[in-house]
């Protein structure tokens, strides 16, 4: 059979990630290769003048080569059918699809290729060996993607590390009011199933940790976790409230996103699992003068179950398999200034206003304004949320993509947004019903199940949806101005609203580069893990018995997420099931993967 | 009755120079961003939209593109890195090439080449016009501006010439010169007038409205007001002290000629404001040119063949101006002809091209779009109802 | 003041309860005169149940099954349609209007229909006004 | 002798969710007055720990023997809180629900009335809960088989994970081939993998494992049984059509109903000329003419104008209200590969909402921008109209489009027009859901129990739904969900055993008249016949507690265990009083 390779990039990802000269000179001396060419970088490919070539050279079948090589295909296509060729010969040597995009990379746009020119899919080819698996698995985050998770594993009878690193399970969706479409509370689906993780005998769970270190191969790695000095004893601790009653520290409680402050000693809120106090260090008194100042929480404990003293400590397990669930963080809006957040106090990003609207938030679920008071201990004015004191704002704007969908900011689009705003406007409408509510998007992506319906219905709500991104908001007379352009209408808008509400996009956490460094996972330009196979295998990485879950894939909602967190327990139930698992496909040579292909071209 | 649209168009728009206007998608930012606009004629958006579409006779008619003054804000923030400014700026070269009727603008834009040969041609022609005249008649050791290069006998061939008196020769040439461009820009802004009022079935613009709102055009003309609305005010400052460099410079030579060169002694009433003027073309000039080169401010990032030849041009006019003058003053008469040859090889061009097909013709086209978008804005006013905008409950 | 019925909903749990819960989700609002008793099966409800309540003094009692053929145990809401025409014709007999006994069939994905169905069988038995039962009863009572 | 009852009644607040109608604390007050109720009280989120904690104090402080909890729907939360009776020690079926959320502070908006009603439904619930018994749950083998119903991409994801982790597998589809709906496809969105390639893998790898018995040309005809053991009956066609079907019977612990979806038929929508234009085609044609390598006219010209319609079928009130979900990014891909097979090609993208929301969606849309597509936005319900160009126009079709990015009538020329179809539940979605016994949502999708706690799994225990049968999916989140299935059956295989409800039916031999008017009611034939004691008894393994028994037993000897007559009555007189 005589092949024609050709090299076509079409520029996504890392343009150094594999080396074409190399590749073609490889190329040329595969078997049956007679044409190899490189057409640079998004080749303007004229399929008439490729196939009278196609014909000259009597090519019967095409290898496009690259990083995204499909881009080209058709015309290839066209062009070998117009030679009388059997248009089903294009093969495609993906590279980025392959995981060329790292490491290795020319090696394995090697091997991609070579399967390519025999005809044998990759993955069919690129198939690791396997080795013995140790049973228990070890999943991090303990959000509602590392909780799914970690019960499909531990109620089918095995054993699971979850490993949280702040004082409670439940991550994001904790902080949740309502979940789109269907407006059920978050808190109604997920605090049960943080309480059977709590509960659960085969579950180990690790709050206030952290994964230090991961060393060993496929089928048993050593993990170092770091139990963060908690300072108080799980199992001791009845969640009094006595030492945080006496804590005279104040900060900016997280789990509320800063719009109310909690002690140094804290329990991130009522419902947490497990129902424990912890002790901040980073804020406590005690903790920051040596022991020199306070320490009257430990005094007051009447279970004596604090011990400020505490420091971290170090434990190490053996896992077969290693979950990462560690989700996202909201993009940061202050980066964008002329939307004023920071500046105006009555600007809020998505997650304050969950807080707010949240039945237990500190306002009861009341949507109020910040009211302006003199904070003493501070010596200066301050914009607080107050139930009682606080007017309930007669107008909200809600400004679609923040950071999302610009090239300014996230390329990308977060997925959630759009609904999670749509429901926004829908708990504005129910709680105060004679305000106006105002949707600034760009485009209305109600793409699940059932959220066309719920669009529609916000809209029938009365909500004013306005196809158009805002531009600025400005204060004018102590009222905040919001700007932007009514495209289908065709007008400019330009009027007063009492609050503004950001609805930020999704970025990867800190987290997750560190554990990718770690790990050796590939992620993605923006910074979400890379899966094994976008299509074929969205939970897998290159790594043998290390998956990704939730969104540190991607932007994902809740369904997605969950469907996923259990997609993530049927590999890993597999692989001790049969207590053998797949080793990384990272680790498979050249040589490899050119032996097996050729194998399965003979058989 | 539905508007064919013509996929084409933006490609077209390439050479115009908006390369990027097919990435932008329509999330309004740009025309929110800007300063200027206003919601009866909401820019750059609707006009990008109309470019994507292709639809021409709305781009014809559109006098949008000289309403913005390209600060570049809409540029820097736009999410899709559309570039609106420069769309807005490709597309007052298309309507500068619409407007004009001799199709010359049309060639001079789409090819650099053309546009670089016309230049030379010019200048070559002037240069061996004068270079005759000087040596068949006038002698090149003597400068007298008056005479310079052009006959100055009592006859012609027994043609009595009739500015043997005074040399009023190289003045004739001016003003045969700006009668020819007035001509060509005119009948281009009556174009402009048709296309974007004249032809509008859909209104019925009074002559009150007209003659109410004549005032804007020498307003606009000298002020430029509108650009000073602008967030970004520098570019105003450079580009109104360009202007008004030229402007006088152009008053002075069209009307005080004899005054500029009437030597040895030197008239400081005129020479001062020449001076000044002289100055300011280069200091501007020179600024516009740094930027372009180092790309310094977002309008400066993109540059059409067209800007680099029309900033070229002018520099070398400038410059030669001074030289010749100084060298002049310094007796070295012969350097001082040859600097004055050069000097109008220059001009010419940059005249004869620029200001009736070229970047120079927006200094009438400018204040023309803006009167004419005021007496659109009077009529649609007095015609049309107004309707509520959206969230008025909320100012009110 | 208007008379509120007291009304009797007996519904099978796989579609009419969980086509309520719809209701419930999608906020539909409805008139609260009906208080729902979860079944297996509309074949579960035996006509013991309605004379039961109507005794205990319900204005109206409301029965909901699956669709025909929807039936989550293939036939039982068949066996309900055979049952009710006898129990309506007891129900004659005694005297009881036809509206106040309703056999309808809601599914799992009807909210809005459950909605609609309670809201007219409310309005239907406001307009017959208080059960006779009641009433009768108490004479009995009072002349034993 | 009889234990005096100890009952605890729990009301919770929901957050706001009950507590902003339903008056709780007057409900309390109410309740503690009840015979019998020993604690009454309220709390914010009873399924939190902290309120599941109180309930398992309580019960261990204050001697309690039965527990009431007003909260949300059973359907919700009855396995919690049962679940909270059990590590209090004491038996599960001692709860009752009253749910006063779905069904009232949800649907009624008058604070009193509202209260009113969760009095009466608090106080059904707690005299209900008086008469009930405990119950012991049965348990039973969990066969480790599987029947996946389906062969596309979801249905051998499923079959392979299972198969690898040792399940004997039987794969049926009704077709003669594997591969569904994605063997139509050549190219994904949105990176132009091969779908091709994929499939391939795929495909081999389940056509040659030991542990799949793949069954083409089949039909499920019959499922019976319950969960863990399924009898499942299977009809083949033979291959060469003639013969006698094969039928066979095997036993499967689970289902995986892998269906996929069929696409929209793009001829129902007049205005798109469908059918009369010859070169109106529908997606999945155009991806053949681009597989072919001959994207061209009917009369064979190579289009100059290619013009792609978004959301056929899809986003209307005449057809469906859904989105389709893959339509916008399919179309985005469809540009790309017409400009790279005929480069000199002009693309219009004639769309409502650009829903290019999954990973690397965005950065495909801007490439298409960048490549010069021209998009045209139509609003909903508004959408584009075709007809045959004159002579005098260069193009053969002009599309006339009421753009609202421009707010202009205009009309586009076109040579080709590509609509996207949506996606629709099968047209035999019905009779599938009959055979497995679930429920489908009324646009014909199969009802997931709930679609955040449990995604993947159905009304009935054993079976489960994945991929484009229960709603529109792109092929990662098919994938996933098969796999999320695959996950839950390794979970019960990995246990042996499971457990199923304790609510079946009883027979009372002491009054079983031995009538066997109830053997033929049974639907599951779960009721046999004792000729040697002349009475009837109930199989509980395969009782499904319908219940159509007791009602109909003449000397009420049948009992439906936790719906017992007592039971039901003594709701009837909880919310009459």
């Amino acid at each position: 059979m005589r092949i024609g390779v050709y090299l076509c990039q079409a520029g996504i990802g890392d343009p150094d990630a594999v080396d074409l000269h190399s590749i073609a000179g490889y190329a040329a001396n595969l078997p049956g290769v007679e044409v190899v060419k490189d057409l640079g970088k998004l080749p303007r490919i004229d399929p008439k003048v490729l196939a009278d070539e196609i014909k000259s050279s009597k090519i019967e079948r095409i290898v496009i080569a690259g990083d995204s090589p499909g881009f080209f295909k058709p015309g290839f296509t066209r062009a070998l059918a117009l030679a009388g060729g059997d248009p089903t010969e294009v093969k495609l040597a993906s590279f980025r699809e392959y995981g060329a995009s790292t490491g290795a990379g020319t090696d394995r746009a090697k091997s991609v290729l070579a399967c390519a020119t025999l005809g044998v899919p990759f993955p069919l080819a690129a198939v690791p060996d396997t080795t013995a698996v140790h049973p228990d698995t070890l999943v991090v985050g303990g959000g509602v993607a590392g909780i799914q998770a970690a019960l499909e594993i531990g109620d089918a009878g095995k054993k699971v590390y979850l490993v949280e690193r702040t004082g409670t399970i439940g991550g994001h969706m904790a902080q949740f009011d309502k979940t789109f479409p269907t407006l059920d509370c978050a808190a109604c689906i997920l605090t049960p199933k943080m309480v059977a993780v709590g509960q659960h005998e085969m579950i180990d769970l690790m709050t206030y940790c952290e994964v230090d270190d991961v060393s060993g191969s496929p089928g048993s790695y050593k993990v170092k976790i770091r139990k963060k000095a908690r300072r108080v004893d799980e199992d001791a601790c009845v969640a009094c409230h006595d030492c945080a009653a006496v804590c005279p520290v104040r900060v900016p409680s997280e789990f509320d996103n800063g719009i109310v402050e909690r002690k140094a000693v804290y329990m991130p809120f009522p419902q947490a699992v497990p129902n424990v106090y912890v002790v901040d260090g980073d804020s406590c008194t005690y903790v920051q003068s040596d022991g020199k100042k306070c320490g009257v929480c430990a005094k007051k404990c009447p279970k004596e179950c604090i011990d400020l003293d505490q420091t971290d400590e170090i434990v190490e397990i053996e896992v077969g398999n290693i979950i990462l669930a560690v989700g996202y963080e909201v993009y940061d809006a202050h980066k964008i200034e002329r939307y004023g957040y920071g500046a105006l106090p009555n600007v809020l990003t998505a997650l304050e206003f969950e807080r707010l609207t949240n039945a237990s938030g500190p306002t009861g679920g009341k949507i109020v304004c910040k009211t302006k008071r003199f904070n003493k201990r501070k010596k200066a004015d301050e914009w607080v949320f107050d139930a009682d004191e606080g007017e309930s704002p007669k107008s909200i704007a809600i400004v679609h993509c923040v950071g999302s969908r610009d090239a300014n900011h996230n390329p990308y689009c977060s997925r959630v947004c759009c609904m999670y705003s749509l429901k926004f406007a829908h708990l504005v409408t129910e709680k105060l019903p004679d305000a106006d509510c105002y949707e600034f998007y760009i485009d209305m992506r109600a793409f699940g199940k059932g959220y066309e319906e719920f669009a529609d219905r916000i809209k029938a709500e009365g909500t004013f949806v306005i196809r158009g991104r805002t531009a600025k908001v400005h204060e004018a007379d102590g009222r905040l101005v919001i700007r932007g352009e009514e495209i289908v209408e065709e007008e400019l808008v330009e009027f007063p609203v009492d609050m503004v509400l950001l609805s930020v996009g999704l970025v990867p956490t800190a987290d997750s580069a560190r554990l990718a460094a770690m790990l050796g996972l590939a992620t993605d330009g923006d910074g979400w893990f890379s899966e094994l196979d976008y299509n074929a295998a969205p939970t897998e990485t290159e790594r043998g018995g290390i998956y990704v879950a939730g969104l540190c894939q991607g932007p994902k909602d809740i369904p997605d997420t969950v469907a996923q967190a259990s997609a993530v327990a049927a590999g890993v139930l597999k692989s001790i099931a049969i207590g053998r698992g797949l080793d990384s496909r990272a680790d498979l040579s050249l040589s490899d993967i050119e032996a097996r292909a050729a194998s399965l071209t003979r058989a | 009755m539905a508007i064919r649209a013509n996929p084409k168009l933006i490609y077209e728009l390439e050479k115009y120079g908006a390369d990027d206007v097919s990435k932008c998608y329509h999330c309004g930012n740009c025309s929110a961003t800007c300063p200027l606009t206003s919601s009866d004629s909401i820019f750059p958006r609707r006009d990008m939209r109309n470019l994507q579409m292709g639809l021409e006779s709305n781009l014809e008619s559109s006098v949008d593109p000289w309403l913005c003054y390209y600060c570049g804000q809409c540029s820097d923030e736009c999410p899709r890195d559309a570039e609106p400014g420069e769309t807005m700026m490709s597309l007052r070269r298309w309507l500068t090439s619409r407007y004009d009727w001799t199709g010359i603008s049309r060639l001079i834009y789409r090819s650099w080449k053309a546009e670089l040969s016309a230049i030379v041609f010019l200048a070559i022609i002037t240069g061996i016009f004068f270079l005759a005249m000087g040596f068949w008649k006038g002698d090149i050791h003597d400068y007298d501006g008056a005479n310079a290069f052009l006959q100055s006998g009592e006859s012609w061939y027994g043609i009595p010439v009739f500015w043997r008196m005074s040399g009023w020769g190289i003045h004739l040439f001016d003003w045969l010169l700006a009668a020819v461009l007035v001509f060509f820009l005119g009948t281009n802004c009556i174009r402009m007038w048709w296309f974007s009022m004249g032809r509008d079935r859909d209104l019925h613009f009074s002559l009150w409205a007209y003659v109410k709102n004549i005032w804007l055009l020498p307003f606009h003309f000298f002020t430029q007001k509108r650009y000073a609305t602008c967030e970004r005010k520098t570019p105003w400052a450079i580009h109104l002290w360009l202007m008004l460099s030229y402007v006088t410079m152009l008053i002075l030579i069209m009307v005080f000629l004899e005054l500029m060169w009437s030597g040895p002694g030197v008239d400081w009433r005129v020479h001062a404001f020449g001076l000044t003027a002289a100055g300011g073309l280069l200091i501007t000039s020179l600024y516009v040119l740094r930027g372009r080169v180092v790309k310094t401010e977002t309008h400066y990032k993109y540059s059409h063949e067209s800007d680099w030849m029309f900033l070229i041009l002018l520099l070398v006019v400038t410059c030669t101006g001074i030289l010749q003058f100084f060298l002049h003053r310094f007796g070295s008469d012969v350097a001082a002809n040859i600097a004055y040859v050069v000097h109008l090889m220059a001009v010419v061009p940059m005249l004869g091209l620029e200001v009736p097909f070229s970047k120079w013709s927006h200094l009438a086209y400018r204040p023309l779009g803006m009167y004419f978008h005021h007496v659109r804005e009077d009529t649609v006013a007095a015609e049309q109802p107004v309707r509520e905008p959206l969230g008025a409950a909320q100012a009110a | 003041m208007t008379f509120e019925p007291k009304i009797v909903g007996f519904l099978c749990n796989w579609c009419s309860y969980t086509g309520a819960d719809l209701a419930g989700t999608s906020r539909i609002h409805y008139a609260p005169n009906v208080s729902v008793i979860r079944v297996m099966c509309s074949a579960r409800i035996d006509p013991t149940f309605v004379l039961k309540a109507l005794m205990d003094g319900a204005d109206g009692v409301l029965i909901c099954g699956c669709h025909p053929g929807d039936c989550h145990y293939s036939e039982g809401n068949y066996k309900m349609m055979r049952r009710f025409p006898l129990l309506k014709k007891l129900l004659a007999d005694y005297g009881i209007e036809d509206d106040r006994v309703r056999l309808e069939w809601v599914s799992a994905s009807e909210g809005q229909r459950f909605a609609d169905v309670v809201n007219d069988m409310t309005e239907r038995v406001r307009a017959l006004g208080p059960s006779p039962v009641k009433a009768d009863l108490a004479t009995d009572m009072a002349e034993r | 002798m009889e234990e005096q009852l100890r009952i605890g009644v729990y009301v919770c607040n929901c957050g706001t969710n009950i507590a902003k109608i339903v008056d709780c604390d007057a409900v309390i007050e109410h309740c503690s007055t009840l015979p019998g109720v020993v604690v009454a009280r309220p709390y914010k989120y009873m399924c939190s720990n902290p309120g599941q904690q109180m309930i398992v104090e309580d019960i261990k402080e204050q001697k309690l023997n039965r527990v009431v909890v007003a909260a949300c729907s059973p359907r919700m939360h009855e396995p919690t809180f049962r679940k909270a009776l059990q590590t209090a020690g004491i038996n599960p079926y001692f709860l009752e629900m009253a749910n006063i959320r779905e069904q009232c502070s949800w649907v009624h908006d008058d604070p009193a009335v509202a209260t009113a009603k969760a009095r009466g439904l608090v106080t059904a619930a707690t005299l209900r809960v008086a008469a009930h018994e405990p119950l012991e749950r049965r348990s039973v083998d969990m066969c480790k088989d599987l029947l996946v119903i389906g062969g596309g991409i979801t249905g051998m994801t499923a079959a392979l994970d299972l198969a690898d982790a040792g399940s004997k597998v039987y794969l049926v589809d009704r077709d003669d081939h594997l591969g569904g709906n994605v063997a139509r496809i050549d190219l994904t969105a949105p990176y132009l993998d091969s779908a091709r390639d994929m499939l391939t893998e795929r495909m081999t790898r389940t056509v040659e494992h030991a542990n799949i018995e793949l069954l083409l040309n089949s039909e499920v005809e019959k499922v019976e049984g319950f969960v863990g053991n399924f009898k499942a009956t299977i009809t083949g066609r033979p291959d060469d059509g003639k013969g006698e079907p094969a039928t066979q019977t095997v036993d499967v612990g689970s289902v995986v109903v892998c269906t996929g979806f069929q696409e929209f038929d793009a001829g129902r929508a007049t205005n798109y000329g469908y059918g009369k234009l010859p070169n109106v085609v529908t997606s999945f044609e155009f991806e053949k003419m681009l597989t072919e390598g001959r994207v061209e006219t009917k009369e064979g010209k190579i289009p100059e104008y290619v013009a792609i319609v978004h959301c056929v079928g899809s986003r209307s009130t005449e057809f469906h209200p859904y989105c389709s979900r893959v339509c916008c990014v399919t179309a985005l891909k469809y540009a790309q590969e017409v400009k790279s097979a005929i480069p000199t090609a002009y693309v219009s993208d004639i769309y409502v909402d650009m829903h290019a929301f999954g990973k690397g969606h965005e950065d495909f849309y801007r490439r298409g921008s960048e490549a010069k597509t021209l998009f045209l936005m139509y609003a909903k319900n508004d959408s584009p109209v075709i007809r045959k160009a004159d002579p005098k126009d260069d193009c053969e079709m002009l599309i006339e489009v009421n753009e609202t990015l421009s707010g202009e009538a205009i009309e586009i020329p076109a040579d080709m027009v590509v609509l996207m179809v949506g996606m629709e539940a099968r047209a035999d979605s019905g009779d599938m859901a009959h055979l497995v016994n679930i429920s489908r949502d009324k646009d014909g999708w199969f009802i997931e129990s709930h679609p955040k706690l449990d995604p993947v799994a159905t009304t009935t225990d054993g079976i489960y739904i994945a991929g484009g049968c229960q709603a529109p999916k792109d092929i990662p989140d098919s994938v996933a969900q098969a796999r999320a299935a695959a996950a839950r059956i390794l979970g019960r295989i990995a246990k042996g055993k499971l457990e199923i409800d304790a609510v079946y039916a009883v027979i009372d031999e002491d009054f079983c008249s031995g009538c066997r008017m109830c053997n033929e009611l049974c639907p599951y034939s779960a009721i046999e016949y004792d000729d040697e004691k002349k009475r009837s008894n109930v199989i509980s393994a395969l009782c499904k507690a319908c219940g159509a028994c007791v009602a109909a037993c003449p000397s009420g000897a049948i009992k439906a265990l936790h719906f017992t007559d007592q039971q039901i009555f003594a709701e009837i007189e909880g919310v009459l009083a």
